[in-house]
């Protein structure tokens, strides 16, 4: 197809797309998951090295990624249900995504420290 | 009766009342497509003055009949009952007979190109059969068993209210062609086409609601619908397409409508 | 985008017909098809609930993930240490109780699942031939297949003693 | 080119259409040929009602809407007609109803009616509730349960298909139906559709006017065609301003807006209707309204800077019943004007709204050539037709009931004719005239362009043969239109192409709004009287002497071979009511 412009959606769409990414890459995430944790089957010295890069700041950096992706998922999955099997939910679908948002920065706020504290200590020390 | 209203005059109605002209010059984008001429679609720029609560339509109207005759598009009434001008305005689905040059942002061009996911035939025309071949399909007309009454059906006001949202469409296609799973895949049967089927299937005097739950069951059914809001929010009927999607779906689960 | 012509106001007649390329009244270019469309003679899908139920439990386990996920990212990442205290002794504490074992069993199915008929639509919607359709669902069964079965074995063959 | 067979071939999708093809579809095998999508035709645009003496929640009788229709149309009507079209109404109504419509409902479940201008109970004695109505969407309502019910049926569609000619032959010295000749938007391709019998319903001509609440598309594409191949047509001059047009921009506002309460007021506030019409005030019928409100204005009381409308005030009006009764005028307001209805007035003006006249039949639906022959296979029904049930003045829900009552009796008629006779063969060359027309347009290298005609002629029809109308206004009008006519000959389209080219189609409709403005001119010139719609201000009584009958405008060739149009007259049916003065 021919150059048009991106289409300009709304909330709706934007939550969608974002969701929609989400999945994907959690889905990715958790094959590559499942593949590291079998290694406790094969060597429990293999596991815990790939398990101490996991403890690599740039890693870290990229669980907090999965953390947002995957509380972003959640929590809109909810609105998604919600809009699903109550009656006013299409009619409240924005307050409802941002009500999303609102928690999701919350809670990526309250996850700086847990999840990014142990990088933070391994770059600049306690 | 007395009416207050004529005494003091809302700021709104002095506006509406002003007849004077205040043209403003704008610069329409739109997105040429001639197969005679050419395979590629052009944006072309068109530079007009204008009243900005003119229509969109009337600024397009403006170009076919005072600048470039060869532009192509469909309109009929001209105020947003026909369904014949859907089209992409401003990266939106809108009607342009519905649309008014001040609610746009007339400092930045106004792009106009054709719904997306129909073929474009020329210009802002798409092939509107695949639109209406998903209507049909849905088998929208009331389906009724046993012997005709002599007069009317009855139907109470509560249960003629039941289904009055999705009696109004008036099939332009902005919402199935704002679907981001229609742009992909053409097989889906778009929010318009569900629209239609609830408009029966919660008629009270319908007995056709079995059969089209069964059809929208198919693969290419409502279970498509990924909520995205988009047909919504296009709808110049205003008619929550969406919310008529999700009772369809709990009828479905339910089977109780 | 591609180019853009400009016509100002008053620019006067454009005569289209008589251009330079190679397309006429007679001999037009094709036009601009969507990927697919949708004609009379597109089949009709065999009548069964299959993406009822799918769409179902897109909803469901969604709800279970909500608890299990979030449940288990709390404990690995925040709870005692997070992702520091996490070894092979952590896991093998973890999987001596069959309630972990349970907890974890029931995420990987419900997870791979989901996710996988999640991948399923995203197929759907975006691979035009049909071709191309069944080889990546194809692809995709296997790996969640495959995913599912490690995992399970994984959880249950776990031996604590291996070193 | 290509050749098509039907037994019966309808042109026009709008309501008319639509409702013969249901019953001409299970008879015969029909062609509709339509130049629009059939939901998009201008049926869809009506808002306030369908009249029918149901008496569901008044006493009320088909004898007294017969009756209103007759007063209404000031005596032009064929009474036997307007008896058919009262009696058919229930009917028609319920047939509807059974279809699928969604009207609006009592609390017992049945049809909701409502008050509509000119309807009253017994004979005028006060506003009586017969409009059946679907909120302010019964045309849409009426227009998307027809097409449903087209779905239904399987009829069988030619969308976008512009018939623009008639084939007639001479069998036995009678005139017959061979088909029709259409342009095909999408290709550019001419096709003939050879047909035994053809269904004119292609809808009114207000395009010609500037502020009217007509689509772009009715441009009188069927009234042009018939008048082009010699048929007569049947008082032209006869046109319905409605008096609730927002202003300058002619959208309507239906007369439900007034049914339901509302009110016109002057500059001063005044509710002026109480001067012209004492009894029905606000609802007496179109005319009289529009008159009333143009005198306001002429009088120096009309409001805005240039004092050039009045208001319809609904700011009384419970909000929740504006939501519930006229949900759609009131966003109109909101969208087009930006005001809020709620609490404001919204300026209208009367807008070109009906074609009364169009295609002479009777009450079959069979068009006549004269003041009684039949032309055999010939059909015509709704706004392009002339039953004449509407008269000089057509009262408003009258017309969705004539598109329904007579579409379905056209329909019938049609395929019981088309099941009993035999084609016709096509004349030689049968595409020629089209062919000529539309390769003329696409050759010629003249430098009129069609916009520019087309507001001349817009504006020269709002100046001088509106609501008002004098020997000399028409005079000019029929000169500027003569002129027009003239300058036409060098317009020159600049899409050459075959592919939607809506530029050479747009001319084409120009040409035939301007036949038509001629002849409605010319017709209007020679009625020296004032009646219904028609108001002379030279000749501002009703001339029932020497006017009691319909005009009857032929195109003829003069002895230089020039285009002329003669007029003709043919008396009206009168069965049961007398002509009497008109009083609201
Ligand atoms: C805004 C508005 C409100 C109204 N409200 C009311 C009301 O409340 N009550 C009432 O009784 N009446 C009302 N009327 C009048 C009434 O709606 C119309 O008179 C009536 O709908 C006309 O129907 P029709 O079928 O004759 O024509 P249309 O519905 O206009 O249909 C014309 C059809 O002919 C086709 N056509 C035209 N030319 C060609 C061609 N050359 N080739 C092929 N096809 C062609 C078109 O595509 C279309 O399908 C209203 C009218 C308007 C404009
Ligand atoms: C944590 C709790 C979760 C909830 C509440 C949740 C909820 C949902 C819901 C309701 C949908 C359906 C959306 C729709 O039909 O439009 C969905 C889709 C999806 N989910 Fe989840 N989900 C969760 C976890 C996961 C996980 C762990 C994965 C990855 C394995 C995942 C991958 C996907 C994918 C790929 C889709 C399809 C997206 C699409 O079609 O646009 N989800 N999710
Ligand atoms: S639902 Fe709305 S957007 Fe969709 S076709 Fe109907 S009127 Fe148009
Ligand atoms: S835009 Fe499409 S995804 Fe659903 S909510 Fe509307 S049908
Ligand atoms: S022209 Fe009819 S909807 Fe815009």
């Amino acid at each position: 197809m021919p150059a048009g412009t991106l289409y300009r959606g709304r909330e709706g769409m934007w939550s969608w797309v974002a969701h929609r990414v989400t999945g994907v890459l959690i889905f990715f995430f958790l094959f590559v998951h499942v593949l590291d944790t079998a290694l406790v089957r094969v060597s429990p010295e293999d596991y815990d090295k790939v398990v101490a890069t996991y403890k690599t700041p740039i890693v870290s950096l990229l669980e907090y990624g999965l953390v947002a992706a995957i509380l972003f998922h959640a929590l809109n999955g909810l609105r998604v249900i919600a809009v699903d099997f109550w009656s006013k939910g299409p009619k409240y679908q924005k307050q409802m995504l941002w009500t999303v948002v609102g928690l999701w920065v919350l809670l990526m706020v309250g996850a700086i420290y847990p999840v990014l504290g142990h990088a933070a200590r391994v770059l600049w020390g306690n | 009766m007395s009416t207050p209203t004529l005494e003091k005059h809302s700021s709104a109605l002095d506006a509406a009342e002003d007849s004077a002209s205040h043209l403003i010059t704008v610069t329409l984008r739109i997105r040429r497509f001639n197969p005679e001429v050419s395979d590629e679609a052009v944006w072309v720029d068109y530079l007009l003055d204008i009243d900005p609560k003119e229509r969109v339509l009337d600024a397009l109207h403006k170009v076919k009949w005072e600048m470039d005759g060869t532009l192509t598009f469909r309109r009929s009434c001209a105020h947003g009952v026909c369904g014949s001008d859907a089209m992409r305005i401003n990266g939106r689905n809108r009607l342009a007979c519905k649309t008014l040059i001040k609610d746009l942002n007339p400092d930045k061009p106004i792009t106009v190109e054709p719904i997306k996911g129909l073929t474009v035939l020329k210009d802002l025309i798409v092939d509107m059969d695949p639109f209406f071949q998903a209507y049909r399909d849905v088998m929208p007309f009331l389906i009724t068993k046993g012997n005709e009454p002599t007069r009317e059906r009855l139907q109470s006001p509560e249960d003629r209210a039941r289904f009055d949202d999705t009696t109004k469409c008036i099939l332009c296609a902005a919402c199935t062609s704002a679907c981001p799973v229609f742009w992909n895949d053409g097989q889906y049967f778009g929010p318009a086409a569900i629209v239609n089927a609830h408009r029966f299937i919660f008629d009270s005097r319908d007995e056709g609601g079995e059969q089209r739950l069964e059809i929208l069951n198919d693969k290419d059914g409502v279970w498509r619908c990924r909520t995205t809001f988009n047909c919504t929010d296009a709808c110049p009927r205003g008619i929550e397409v969406t919310k008529a999607i999700q009772e369809v779906k709990r009828a479905l689960i339910t089977r109780r409508f | 985008m591609s180019a853009t012509d400009s016509i100002e106001t008053g620019a006067g007649a454009v005569q289209l017909s008589g251009s330079s390329t190679a397309f006429s009244p007679d001999h037009p270019a094709p036009v601009i098809e969507p990927p697919r469309t949708r004609t009379k003679r597109t089949p009709r899908a065999s009548r069964t609930n299959f993406e009822m139920y799918g769409w179902l439990f897109m909803r469901l386990s969604g709800v279970v993930l909500v608890v299990l996920v979030l449940g288990h990212l709390l404990i690995q990442l925040v709870l005692d240490g997070g992702v520091s205290k996490v070894g092979f002794a952590f896991v093998a504490g973890r999987w001596a109780s069959p309630f972990w074992q349970g907890w974890d069993l029931t995420m990987l199915w419900l997870a791979m699942l989901h996710g996988g008929n999640g991948l399923r639509t995203v197929i759907n919607d975006y691979a035009e031939r049909p071709n191309t359709r069944f080889w990546l669902k194809t692809l995709l069964f296997t790996a969640t297949a495959f995913t599912i079965i490690l995992g399970t074995l994984v959880i249950f063959t776990f031996d604590p003693n291996i070193r | 080119m290509k050749i098509h067979k039907y037994d019966t071939v309808i042109v026009g999708a709008g309501g008319a259409g639509m409702r013969a093809a249901i019953e001409s579809t299970k008879r015969s095998r029909t062609a509709v040929l339509t130049k629009l999508y059939p939901t998009r035709s201008h049926t869809g645009a009506a808002q306030g009602g369908m009249a029918a003496a149901l008496a569901n929640v008044e006493d009320d009788n088909w004898e007294w809407h017969t009756f209103d229709t007759i007063k209404g149309g000031d005596y032009l009507v064929d009474q036997d007609a307007a008896e058919i079209l009262a009696r058919e109404a229930i009917d028609a109504v319920l047939d509807l109803e059974k279809m699928g419509l969604p009207f609006n409902r009592t609390p017992d479940g049945t049809i909701d009616q409502r008050r509509f201008g000119g309807h009253t109970r017994n004979h005028g004695e006060a506003a009586v509730r017969r409009a059946c109505y679907a909120a302010d969407r019964t045309g849409h309502m009426i227009l998307q349960t027809l097409y449903q019910n087209c779905v239904k049926e399987g009829v069988e569609f030619f969308n976008e298909f512009y018939v623009l000619d008639l084939l007639l032959a001479e069998v036995g010295g009678e005139k017959r139906t061979a088909g029709v000749v259409a342009y095909e938007l999408a290709t550019g391709e001419i096709h003939v559709f050879q047909a035994k019998a053809v269904i004119f319903a292609s809808g009114g001509t207000g395009k010609f006017f500037k502020v009217t609440s007509n689509a772009h598309t009715l441009t009188g594409d069927g009234q042009a065609a018939a008048f082009r191949r010699g048929l007569p047509l049947e008082d032209m001059e006869f046109f319905q301003f409605h008096p609730t047009g927002i202003w300058r921009m002619g959208i309507l506002l239906t007369e439900g807006a007034r049914g339901e309460g509302g009110i016109l007021r002057n500059k001063d506030g005044e509710r002026f209707m109480e001067k012209y019409a004492p009894v029905m005030k606000d609802l007496a019928s179109r005319d009289v309204v529009s008159r009333a409100i143009y005198t306001e204005i002429r009088e120096g009381r009309g409001c805005g800077p240039e004092g050039d409308h009045v208001y319809l005030d609904l700011t009384h009006l419970p909000p929740e019943q504006l939501d519930a009764k006229l949900p759609d005028i009131t966003e109109f307001a909101r969208t087009y004007l930006g005001i809020e209805p709620y609490t404001d007035p919204i300026p209208i003006q009367p807008t070109a709204h009906y074609a009364m006249g169009g295609i002479p039949t009777n009450v079959q639906g069979e068009v006549l050539s004269d003041n009684e022959t039949v032309v055999g296979g010939l059909y015509a029904a709704g706004e392009v037709a002339c039953v004449s049930v509407h008269g000089a003045n057509r009262l408003g829900t009258n017309s969705l009931l004539d598109i329904n009552v007579f579409g379905k009796r056209a329909g019938i008629a049609a395929a019981e004719y088309s099941a009993t006779t035999d084609y016709v063969d096509l004349p030689e060359n049968p595409a020629s005239l089209v062919i000529e027309q539309v390769e003329g347009l696409r050759n010629s290298t003249g430098g009129e362009r069609v916009a520019e005609l087309r507001s001349a002629l817009q504006e020269c029809m709002d100046k001088n043969v509106m609501v008002f109308r004098t020997e000399q206004t028409i005079k000019e009008a029929v000169e500027e239109i003569a002129h027009l006519r003239e300058r036409f000959k060098n317009v020159s389209v600049q899409d050459k192409g075959r592919r939607f080219n809506t530029d050479l189609l747009e001319a084409i409709e120009l040409s035939n709004l301007l036949d038509l403005a001629e002849v409605m001119a010319v017709s209007a010139l020679a009625r020296k009287e004032s009646r219904g719609g028609h108001y002379r201000e030279d000749y501002p009584n009703r001339d029932d002497v020497n006017f009691m009958r319909h005009t009857m405008a032929y195109r003829e060739m003069d002895s230089v071979g020039n285009e002329t149009i003669r007029l003709d007259y043919k008396p009206v049916v009168q069965t049961r009511y007398q002509p009497m003065e008109r009083k609201y």
